[in-house]
């Protein structure tokens, strides 16, 4: 069982804050929390919400199914009273006017004022949300500090106690084991798996939604001894990333698909110099400035085949929080084992969700250094002819060796070249990484059974609605007409085939599940399996697709499939 | 036979591929020059450049280089002083790269201040791309695409890394060598960001603006100019007419990228701090 | 209600998504008002921005308008003159925009002398990104990404057009409508590339210069500024200290783009231009 | 019979205009004529050298079967003497040593230093050349004038008639009826298309092999009235052409992969403020800077995708010198049409090499205007939801209405929108624009019979070789099997499948026959076809293939197929 909380207000009143406050509140009470927001690209007014959903066994992603709402303005009730449960309640200040049965008006402002600032009216309602939820109130004491400024935290822990007392246990909902998990937005797990895995530059210019990822990491700038630059553009801040990766240190940097476009250049450099590099683009709605602080997946083709020529990248789509963590440590490991660029594809809908995670583990953690020549060589090559492909990597300052790099087609020594002889052989030692690339790569993860009638294919964030929906689908029964299960690709450049041809072999239908217009993985799986998707279920109206939604598509797919 | 630039012990130059008679051969050897009679190891000496006709000094001379993209030198070359404060890095590259697809790269590395030594061949003039008008190009100035002359304003890059708030501003001319080799050790040595704007005559594409024009103009600035009076280098770097002021225009020193950065300042080289994995640990435990 | 923009007749303003209490609530009256007052026609006004909070504007008047790309707002309003100089085109746009990601454009485009107004909302922050440095930022400054400060020196917009060849240079606060206005008109009436560089308070990001510390340190340019007096602006545009002045720092008339180029001067708008088929013909029959 | 000319020196040895002259000499005497460039990106010195094919039959690429080699430095012997015939002729100055029984030393130096200029040894080679061909020496006088400046050309005439006297006609080829017809480069080519289109406004930032399309603009820039502007950077171009094109006039870019890179972005503003845009890429070997001045067909798959999010484009591929004029023209006025962006994709095979043409035709040459809102309308809504998904476009200035474009996404009135309503029309609306440019695809040409066992699939400038390839592969009999017919596209995305579908269901094996090292045209015909390319001939050394090296290629797979 969970519950779905919205809270919706203007931008501007700190609905935010009381989301993340709650959120944690939760956690600590033991559920598995999973928040999700919906911001307006604009700083004060308009409509924003988050919504939070909690229960007791894990949840990977958002639902329309509203039990509560908590109001800050009467748009938020006009908005979503349709969406709420008909035992719902709409928790709202007492002098809103609202024409519904479940208004639960309470004299939030009037409290907060008593209190000496308007400000805590937020923390009323988390007291009184806090009681409905049969919450201990003690939950919050431990919880505000990280969220307030000193001095106005007794303000707010009075705010909730007073809160508490609006309201009587209204919801049981058994808990869940999530006490000592982490929760944390999409973006900062992303940042700390860069963290973990040594990073040690970064450079940026802001773009929403990735610049989360700037924001956490500047922050940690100190504490763990990494320069984070605000470029003067994306061109910039991917060729300070290239020299910083040349020059001896772990480097990324993260973007938009906007700032991302202007980084394609770059990429190719990072390709042909052999210099290992992570790129995040953090998809929103496009073409060109699109919906900046909403959600899509359409740059897939985009950074699979961008920037002039050819050479070998990996791009890894992330899934869930776990993968925003564990997959970006991987991808600086790839980056220097194969001495590429590995691009990771998240969107605004990870970036901005928050998740309870198990606390990530450092126990395999492994820095790969980059290869060195023998230590008896006295003609160093850095782009040495290799059966691998991977050449020695000399940092610059390297008393032994002096290294060089060109942007312009070289020979083994890095200089530059215009030998038909040499061209070959260094296009097919940079492809020829591809090889060993491809035989690590990790296929998708199956949600269901291997033998299904129906396989949805998905990728990235599409994996928490996806789990929702076979989960709903099958409770029908797995092996009976018609049932469903999903593959769900975080490797997807080069594609992973082999669990994609072995269950597709058996299933008579392949859906793909994906948040653009266009089925961008269908095309991939057409391209390199031949595989053909009978049917899309597409979303690009720059709101993620719950589990239901996929469901209601499914279903009616089913009946003309089936019927 | 060593053409392969692992020299480490001296700073050799190689074979080039510009044109008999070019500016560019009486810089490449002020480099050496300067390098060598700064004592410097190679190793710890990192050119970079961008793409165009003096975009392959690096792969010239014996050092670590990285030749990027055209218009790019400056940002990997912060990067990579940022990344380990022990090399000498130095961006050598044409005008079009600095100051045209790079401007925007010029006008706020001069903001950030990193250590950093910046020579810039200017030929007035795109010379691998055979001759178009660049942004110091003079008015009037025609080319294969500018046949009716070029009609936009010519850059004064001087003047301009001064407006933007440079430290070190020099303009050399590749005739002077003795000076050019002087400023160029200035230049390195200063502690910051330093532009050398170096005049370099383009035989095969450049007509107007030629060694011996050049020449006749060049007039190194006197003993009376003060170089750290900002006024007066901004009125040698606006002076208009026949003579060409060169020299140092400007140098004071400027708290340094390096100096204010938290991490950096008083930090042993980026490349050579490690993060103890009980911080990450930390930082895990805050989201607990 | 006509909330679409059609309103040829006169120059409308639409509701904004702005916060209440921004600096930008009062540059949009004075642009109104100087449009208003230069009597223009709507339909010849061509309001052009990237993307930002003060790029928005083009959005809120009725005009004709063209929202580009962040930073990219300077080629297509040039490009849009040259095309029809009938147009008045204006740029109206953030600091960001202009300075930061379209630093390139803005040199070159001064370069340029196209005749259009840019006029630059400087909140000396990124405000539609939610508060990180901008150009203009102060050293010191602390945002969310500047979490120790800001320790790159600040751009000086106005020096810098200065040195960049500018013939048009204006600094003027949102705070001082009468000023404003006026500036504004003489910006749109002047023939050539005008900048107007106009401090704007962002009361939701920028704490450092609010309103108030604005309000203290503006100062007019006294009337003994002569503006065509080009060591006099420099002369303004350095002063530092407590005192910012405000007000047409430079104004004499340069050769426009238009005017130097041989297809458009003393030729009808480009639009209007129309190539005769045979002239087609004659090159085909070069090859022949 | 064709005769295949080398002229070989170093960069600044004026090869370039010898060879201008002579092909110009040939076309006048009646020839087809098909000429190459291999230069290296150096602007003296290295080696550098031209190839003029010339015959009574229409000749549609070079090939490295030489018949004489034009040497101006020893080292174009050593280099080329392996490629030519057994009774072929190494024309060279008498000082020249070097070890081959077909030297033919001259004193062509020694002549022109004597007619007081040591630069017209060129023009002295040139008459022993004509000599040789026996052609008239009177050709030479009406050329020379258009290719040397006014003090020069009395010598060079002088030059070229001392020349002929040193030697007798060696070959005789028949003439062809070339008289009356255009040579021209490739860039000149589209170039000249784009005048006839209606070009107003160019902007463009030099780079190799794109900047002789902006030179010949410029130099036309008078006498057409069009604005040719040098952008500070690509970015600066190509959102100038998009400023211009806005405003209302025809206008276009044009650059190598590496600046289409940092166009990226704005293609995609194109594709969202629905602006008309032509784009010219004319590629060269990547990554990065790669190969500057060589060819490689390798932009394909970028262009194809390039930019984040999701808009309809035509991707048209320029496969000979008419496409060059003729699609270039139909660009701008698809462009108009659908109020996309058209990107051409030249490759410096086809932006340098000059061909014979029957004279460009104007005869049936439509400009097409904006689509106007109807008179009577009061309220223009400048994207207006149409069934075509193409809306009336309003030049700013018109006295009726105002008119706005944002790169966000927008309500009909071009409005900053966030509803999920509008997305969702406006994408589709969009996305719509495909349907009625699918209609008017054009098919890829076939060459050979549509019954073949080996069907060759090419695009672009692969036309050429594989227009020789097919013949002489099928001069053994079109019907015996193995054998061979090619497909060759120029439109190419949207692909055109119904030829293609149609024919390769009766071949027994597709190859697809590419300059690049992934098989790129193989990977979008699988994934909108479902097709496979069985087998590949690739080359990415940055030299074209010649129609031998592809019937070598196709002999082996036929050998290895057919066994
Ligand atoms: C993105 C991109 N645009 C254009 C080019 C082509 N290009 C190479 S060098 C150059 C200009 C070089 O001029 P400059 O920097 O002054 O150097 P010079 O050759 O004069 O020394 C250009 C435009 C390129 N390589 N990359
Ligand atoms: C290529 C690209 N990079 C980044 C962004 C994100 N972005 C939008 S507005 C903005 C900064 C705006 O600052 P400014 O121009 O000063 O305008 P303000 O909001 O302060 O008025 C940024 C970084 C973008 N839209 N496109
Ligand atoms: S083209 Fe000009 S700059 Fe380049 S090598 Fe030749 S002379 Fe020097
Ligand atoms: S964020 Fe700042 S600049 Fe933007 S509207 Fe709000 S106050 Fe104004
Ligand atoms: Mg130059
Ligand atoms: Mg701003």
């Amino acid at each position: 069982m969970t519950v779905n909380v919205l809270i919706g207000g203007a931008a501007g009143q700190g609905i935010d804050t009381a989301a993340a406050i709650l959120e944690k509140i939760l956690k600590q009470a033991g559920y598995h929390v999973f928040t999700v927001r919906d911001f307006m690209s604009r700083i004060r007014g308009g409509h924003n919400f988050i919504q939070i959903r909690f229960g007791s066994e894990p949840v990977h992603s958002h639902t329309h199914n509203l039990d509560l709402i908590l109001a800050l303005n009467e748009e938020t009730i006009s908005l979503h009273q349709a969406e709420l449960s008909d035992n719902g309640l709409i928790v709202c200040d007492s002098t809103t006017h609202a024409d519904d049965s479940r208004l639960l008006p309470l004299p939030l402002n009037e409290i907060s004022k008593k209190l000496g600032n308007p400000r805590v009216a937020g923390s009323v309602a988390i007291g009184t949300l806090m009681a409905l939820f049969g919450l201990s109130p003690e939950l919050a004491n431990p919880v505000l500090p990280s969220f307030l400024n000193e001095k106005y935290i007794s303000i707010n822990q009075k705010a909730v106690a007073e809160g508490y007392k609006l309201a009587q246990q209204r919801w049981s909902v058994p808990s869940g084991s999530c006490q000592d998990w982490m929760i944390l937005s999409g973006n900062k797990a992303l940042a700390l798996g860069a963290l973990a895995a040594g990073l040690k530059f970064y450079a940026a210019y802001p773009m929403s939604p990735s610049t989360g990822i700037m924001e956490y990491l500047a922050e940690q700038s100190t504490h763990c001894g990494i320069v984070v630059e605000q470029a003067e553009d994306e061109i910039a801040a991917i060729n300070m990333a290239i020299g910083a990766s040349f020059a001896g240190v772990r480097s990324m940097t993260g973007t938009s698909g906007g700032g991302f476009s202007l980084m394609v250049e770059a990429l190719g450099l990072a390709g042909i110099t052999e210099t290992p590099l992570v790129v995040v683009d953090v998809q929103r709605p496009g073409p060109a400035t699109g919906l900046p602080t909403r959600t899509e997946q359409s740059d897939l083709k985009f950074v699979v085949s961008a920037s002039q020529g050819e050479f070998p990248r990996l791009v890894i789509a992330m899934r869930h929080h776990q993968d925003l963590f564990y997959q970006t440590i991987r991808a600086f490991n790839l980056a220097e084992r194969y001495q590429i660029p590995v691009i990771l594809l998240s969107d605004q809908y990870l970036a901005d969700a928050s998740a309870t995670v198990l606390p990530f583990s450092l126990d395999n953690l492994t820095i790969e250094t980059p290869v060195q020549p023998p230590e008896d060589i006295s003609d160093y090559k850095r782009y040495q002819i290799t059966e691998s492909g991977v050449s020695p990597r000399v940092i610059p300052g390297d008393p032994r060796f002096l290294t060089t790099a060109d942007s312009d087609e070289h020979d083994e020594w890095g200089r530059i070249t215009e030998s038909a002889e040499v061209r070959n052989q260094m296009v097919d030692k940079r492809m020829r990484k591809l090889d060993g690339l491809k035989r690590e790569l990790e296929e998708p993860e199956l949600i269901g059974d291997e033998s299904c009638d129906i396989l949805l294919v998905g990728w990235g964030s599409m994996y928490g609605p996806l789990q929702e929906a076979v989960a709903t689908l099958n409770q029908e029964g797995q092996h009976h007409p018609g049932c469903v299960s999903a593959l769900v690709f975080s490797d997807i450049f080069p594609l992973p085939t082999k669990r994609l041809t072995h269950i597709a072999g058996q299933a008579r239908l392949i859906v793909n599940v994906e948040q653009n217009a266009t089925g961008q993985i269908a095309g991939l799986i057409r391209e390199y399996t031949g595989l053909a998707c009978g049917r899309s279920l597409l979303k690009y109206d720059g709101r993620q697709m719950t589990g239901e939604e996929i469901v209601a598509g499914i279903r009616k797919i089913r009946e003309v499939a089936y019927e | 036979m060593n053409d392969h630039m692992h020299q480490t012990q001296s700073f050799d130059t190689y074979e080039t591929a510009w044109c008999p008679g070019c500016g560019n051969f009486s810089i490449l050897p002020c480099l050496q020059k300067a390098l060598t009679q700064l004592n410097l190891d190679p190793h710890h000496v990192l050119m970079v450049a961008g793409i165009g006709q003096a975009a392959k000094t690096p792969q010239y001379i014996s050092a670590n280089g990285f030749c990027g993209l055209h218009g790019r030198a400056l940002p990997p070359a912060i990067a990579a002083k940022i990344a380990n404060e022990k090399l000498t890095v130095i961006v050598e590259t044409g005008e079009g790269d600095s100051y045209g697809e790079g401007g925007n790269h010029f006008i706020h590395n001069i903001r950030r201040n990193v250590d950093i030594t910046h020579f810039v061949h200017d030929n007035q003039i795109y010379g691998l791309t055979k001759g178009q008008a660049s942004p110091t190009s003079e008015i009037g100035h025609v080319t294969g695409v500018q046949t009716n002359g070029n009609i936009n304003q010519p850059l004064n890059p001087v003047f301009l890394a001064l407006a933007a708030g440079a430290g070190f501003v020099a303009r050399a001319f590749s005739g002077d060598q003795k000076q050019l080799v002087q400023i160029m050790m200035d230049a390195i040595q200063y502690p910051g960001y330093a532009l050398v704007d170096i005049l370099q005559p383009c035989i095969s594409f450049n007509k107007v603006n030629t060694f011996a024009s050049y020449k006749d103009r060049v007039q190194p600035l006197t003993d009376s100019h003060d170089p750290t009076d900002f006024s007066q280098a901004v009125q040698a770097a606006t002076q208009t007419g026949e003579q060409i002021p060169t020299g140092i225009f400007y140098r004071v020193e400027k708290p340094t990228f390096h100096t204010r950065h938290p991490v950096l300042a008083d930090h042993s080289p980026l490349i050579e701090q490690t993060c103890d994995p009980s911080r990450i640990k930390d930082l895990i435990q805050s989201f607990v």
